[in-house]
């Protein structure tokens, strides 16, 4: 699933940078906490990297004879909390894309996106409800299941808008030359028939062990939360906002239906936008105002940025009380 | 009966030499012990006799058959190897990895396909041969040093192979212990098993070892004698005391 | 420990031979899983040795940042001159390396390139010859800097760089502690396949519960291993800052060497487009 | 002085006991050598001495101080702590992180600010005390068994440590380097470092210790003896030589 460079363009790889860096002040400060109450969390976090490294290296059969490797997001979410598995799978990410040639450099954002935030915390949310309605094990399956294949589908979705954000005049793509409708139904597929039962299978083996042998090393969640990270990712990811401004292209999710279809019959692709996205999901609605105020420019990015934070705020704040009730 | 012969073996590490041009003929049935200085190459040879690494060059053959890389590719011929050569890891630690001690004995003999009384007669038989039964329901990775390295020799004995390498088995133990496992090892070689121990303590094992190997600090062998030879050199056995 | 009871006689069992049923085995994965950990293990033992001319030696920090904006750069052009320039000024520092490292340096890359390039072949029906050549270029080229990059630069210097750059301690120290132990946590799995194996005597029906055992044994023991690394490392005055030798700052060199990429990036504001 | 003081100390693993009711008093400058079976708390205790573990019940002072595990929580007064009691660990290879010889010892002194002439004298002065010359530009991970124990010792040396806790340090070395490394710890111990160490080789260390601690196999003291004490019990000496 590691994007490689050039996969991507540098519009959609710094939005996705740009959105990383709240949630790493997050995880930072998450994880800070949770080192003051555990100290051993610390070398946990670099020993974790590592793991997940070796994970990702280890081949394991499938019938048919060929191979694949787990990631190991929901497990080490469960292992070690979510927020240090976030962090200690950036380090893993980063790590290969440097060292190991694994991954793209400008593509870090977009690895880290879809490996160790979305992965970790879909999959741990599905088993901290599990664990909520005494069926641990399954929602961890479903857990990891679900995260791996929520994480290929934004993989999917990210490359395949490559075609319609970036592309030379005549409409030939400059970065990856799949469209949606190619992208994602091959990531999902790959992932839903084979890379995903691989994760399953692979999470729920190891947590079975571990919770057989000691139990007590499992993640256990903390009684209170604070809530000065969510100011912190407020503030950041308000701060971080404008540099989507510096994006040249038409930044990541910011068209319009008629625009996509524009674009996709330009590209042969297909002769109409799918109808999902022009009946689903509604981005007329959503992003057609700022220029109809007559605002300038930056500020419509500024307030649709804004807008982003908010999703992206409820969305966690949903997480956050769940985890929250759970332990009362 | 010859079992294992090496010829002018040498192994070199990335950027170490392991053992450099090393012959050694091995019977069956005998009980043979490695000492030499810390890094001489003692662990390195066990890990080839076992099968684990490939010479760089030179020949290693077992019960007539040459092992080389390529032998080793099979997984099936692999699998008859092991079975036929057990080991003890210097580090035990490395070797448990199931969630019982009783489970850790069973992983062996339950492959073979026996049934499970016989597989539970082998489990209290190696745990009382090795005077563990109370750590029978005991997790392998809690165990203390000493427990680990009495519970490793369980599982390996619990597959039966003919030759048995142990790398320096004594290790942890109480003199106690050391001396009933010595012991266990003597039974074991009376029975028809061969056993190639590495070890640094001359002073226990001169008792029941018969063959002793021994490497200098470049890597080769020093001297190769037996127990009979060697009570006669005084100055040799001077020099195994401090080995 | 208590003395046992001296029975002279060893169980039936183990004074005969067991015969080993000869099943075939299809199952091959631990060779090939331990072939790539002892590859992965030597690289990380002696990381290619990196090559460094005393006189032209660059901080890591700047190495750093020539590569992101050398990599930037090169997804942003679409012009066919500028790209060609960045390629030649690549090659006229692949001279510099030796001939050995060459030969490596060009077989990982074709390899790499390959990998690339057998994603987006399928493309040549969707978006013709010319596309699929420049993206193919492209990609090339970047990897061809990352390559140069990993080539010649050791763990150390990342961390510097990282370090630097300003990256957080908490950052840095995890990145640090993940490489060690990427060494020993490899070579702890590498022995504990080896071991399994060892006593691996018949096709094994559930291989993949043996998966569990290694990494469930692999997690708990990193766990232990964590409580006393980390009491080893402050037993030994870690404060939760690496302190490490950081080199001197910015000099001239530095700037020399971030001057063609600086000038490739002023020829694309100005002109590239 | 008294140095280390433990009241009624208990100490419970998950599922078993790891020491029981245990008391002790350890002044600055003693030799203590920690003896008993597998298992009984020798490594337990020296856990809990080197702070890495709180004790389920009782209290630990070290130098008049209650370490507790309020008092440790705190980063700064753990690492005061670490870098008064140094530590070599029974399975070495969790100590050795670093990329050479010479880097992993330098790394202690490196965290203290030392110049940097200094720590390269204070890594050639701990190579030539373990006698780890040859050693310097390998990796830790890579050494032999006791290649990795004699250079964990030079690791914790180089930040000199008042007090020394050894886990089985003499493991896996030769006789010859066994004597070696008791006469360090002597010459060690005479500078004024107070040596607590575990063993179950009594006949090397019966020279160079001057207080055996023996365990028994319930996790608790069965005799507390200093070695002229010791000289005229022949039947205990007797059992330590089965320890
Ligand atoms: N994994 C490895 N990589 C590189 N070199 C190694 C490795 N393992 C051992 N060596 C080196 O090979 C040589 C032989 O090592 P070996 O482990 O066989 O010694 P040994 O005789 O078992 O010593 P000891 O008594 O200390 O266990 C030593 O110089 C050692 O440093
Ligand atoms: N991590 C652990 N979890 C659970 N129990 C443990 C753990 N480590 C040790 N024990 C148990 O605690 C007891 C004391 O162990 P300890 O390691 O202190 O023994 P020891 O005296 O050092 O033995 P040895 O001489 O074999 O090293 C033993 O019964 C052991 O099985
Ligand atoms: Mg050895
Ligand atoms: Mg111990």
């Amino acid at each position: 699933m590691h994007i490689p460079d050039n996969y991507l363009s540098p519009a959609t790889c710094g939005t996705l940078i740009a959105a990383m860096a709240p949630i790493w002040t997050v995880a930072g400060i998450k994880v800070k906490a949770q080192i003051k109450r555990h100290h051993e969390t610390l070398p946990m976090l670099g020993i974790a990297a590592s793991l997940a490294f070796l994970i990702m290296m280890f081949n394991l059969p499938i019938p048919g004879g060929t191979t694949a490797h787990a990631v190991g997001g929901t497990l080490l979410a469960v292992l070690i909390g979510p927020w240090a598995a976030c962090l200690a799978l950036t380090v893993t990410l980063l790590l290969q894309a440097l060292l190991f040639g694994d991954g793209g450099i400008l593509a870090f954002g977009a690895n880290a996106l879809n490996m160790a935030v979305i992965m970790p915390f879909v999959g741990y949310a599905c088993y901290r409800l599990g664990q909520k309605l005494h069926h641990e094990k399954l929602g961890l399956a479903i857990g990891a299941y679900v995260g791996i294949n929520t994480a290929a589908l934004v993989a999917g979705i990210e490359l395949g808008l490559q075609p319609l954000l970036a592309h030379t005049a005549s409409g030939a793509p400059l970065y990856c030359p799949y469209g949606l409708n190619v992208a994602v139904p091959a990531m999902l597929t790959a992932h839903l028939l084979i890379a995903g039962w691989v994760e399953v299978a692979f999470t729920l083996l190891v947590f079975q062990f571990v919770k057989k042998v000691a139990p007590t090393n499992l993640y256990q969640v903390p009684a209170r939360t604070n809530q000065r990270p969510w100011i912190a990712l407020l503030l950041g990811l308000a701060a971080l906002s404008p540099l989507g401004l510096l994006a040249s292209n038409t930044a990541w999710g910011e068209w319009d239906a008629t625009e996509l279809k524009q674009r996709l019959v330009q590209q042969h692709v297909s002769t109409s936008a799918p109808r999902g996205m022009v009946h689903g999901f509604h981005f007329q609605a959503l992003f057609s105002n700022y220029d109809i105020a007559g605002l300038p420019i930056s500020m419509g990015y500024i307030l649709s940025a804004l807008t982003a934070v908010l999703i992206f705020l409820l969305l966690i704040r949903g997480l956050q009380h769940e985890t929250n009730t759970i332990n009362h | 009966m010859l079992l294992l012969k090496l010829v002018n073996i040498c192994y070199d590490y990335p950027n170490t030499c392991g053992l450099d041009q090393l012959s050694l003929d091995i019977h069956a049935g005998e009980f043979v012990c490695l000492m030499g200085p810390n890094g001489s190459g003692k662990s390195t040879l066990l890990r080839i006799l076992s099968g684990l690494a490939s010479p760089t060059t030179g020949d290693y053959q077992f019960d007539g058959q040459a092992i080389t890389a390529t032998y080793l590719a099979d997984a099936q011929r692999r699998q008859q190897l092991h079975q036929r050569i057990g080991m003890v890891f210097q580090n035990t630690d490395v070797q448990l990895f199931n969630t019982s001690v009783a489970e850790e004995i069973a992983f062996g003999p339950r492959q073979l396909g026996l049934a499970s009384a016989v597989i539970e007669q082998r489990v209290t038989d190696c745990l009382e041969l090795t005077d563990c039964q109370d750590l029978r329901d005991r997790i392998p990775y809690q165990l203390s040093g000493g427990e680990k390295k009495r519970v490793a020799l369980a599982s390996v004995l619990a597959l039966n192979p003919e030759v048995l390498l142990l790398d320096e088995p004594l290790n942890g133990l109480t003199i106690a212990a050391q001396q009933q496992m010595l012991t266990l090892l003597q039974r074991l070689q009376a029975s028809g098993k061969t056993i190639i121990m590495a070890s640094h303590n001359y002073q226990q094992v001169q008792a029941v070892a018969e063959r002793f190997i021994i490497f200098n600090s470049t890597h080769q062998i020093d001297a190769d004698l037996a127990r009979a030879d060697l009570n006669q050199q005084p100055d040799r056995q001077a020099q195994l005391m401090t080995l | 420990m208590k003395p046992t009871p001296s029975t002279t006689n060893l169980p039936e069992w183990l004074s005969n031979p067991t015969t080993s049923p000869s099943r075939p085995s299809k199952v091959n994965f631990w060779q090939r899983n331990q072939r790539h950990l002892r590859g992965l293990l030597n690289h990380l033992a002696q990381p290619t040795p990196i090559v460094t001319d005393q006189r032209w030696h660059i901080t890591p920090q700047i190495k750093l940042i020539r590569l992101l904006a050398l990599v930037i750069l090169i997804a942003l052009i679409n012009n066919v001159v500028l790209l060609w320039g960045l390629a030649l000024l690549l090659g006229s520092q692949l001279l510099w390396l030796p001939p050995q490292q060459l030969r490596q340096f060009m077989s990982h890359w074709l390899v790499s390139i390959g990998i690339a390039a057998i994603f987006v072949l399928p493309s040549y029906w969707l978006a013709g010859p010319a596309t699929l050549g420049f993206f193919i270029f492209k990609t090339s080229l970047m990897l061809a800097n990352a390559q140069y990059y990993r080539f010649t630069t050791s763990v150390q210097d990342l961390l510097t760089g990282l370090k630097a750059l300003h990256c957080p301690d908490i950052f840095i120290m995890t990145l640090a502690i993940a490489l060690t132990y990427l060494r020993m946590l490899g070579q702890h799995l590498l022995l504990t396949m080896e071991a399994l194996e060892l006593r691996t005597v018949a096709p094994t029906k559930h291989p993949y519960r043996l998966i569990g055992a290694l990494f469930g044994n692999l997690y708990l023991k990193s766990y232990t291993y964590a409580l006393e690394l980390y009491a080893a490392m402050e037993a030994r005055g870690f404060n939760g800052h690496y302190s490490r030798g950081i080199a001197s700052s910015n000099h001239w060199r530095d700037y020399l060497a971030l001057s063609p990429a600086l000038v490739a990036w002023m020829l694309f504001i100005f002109w590239g487009r």
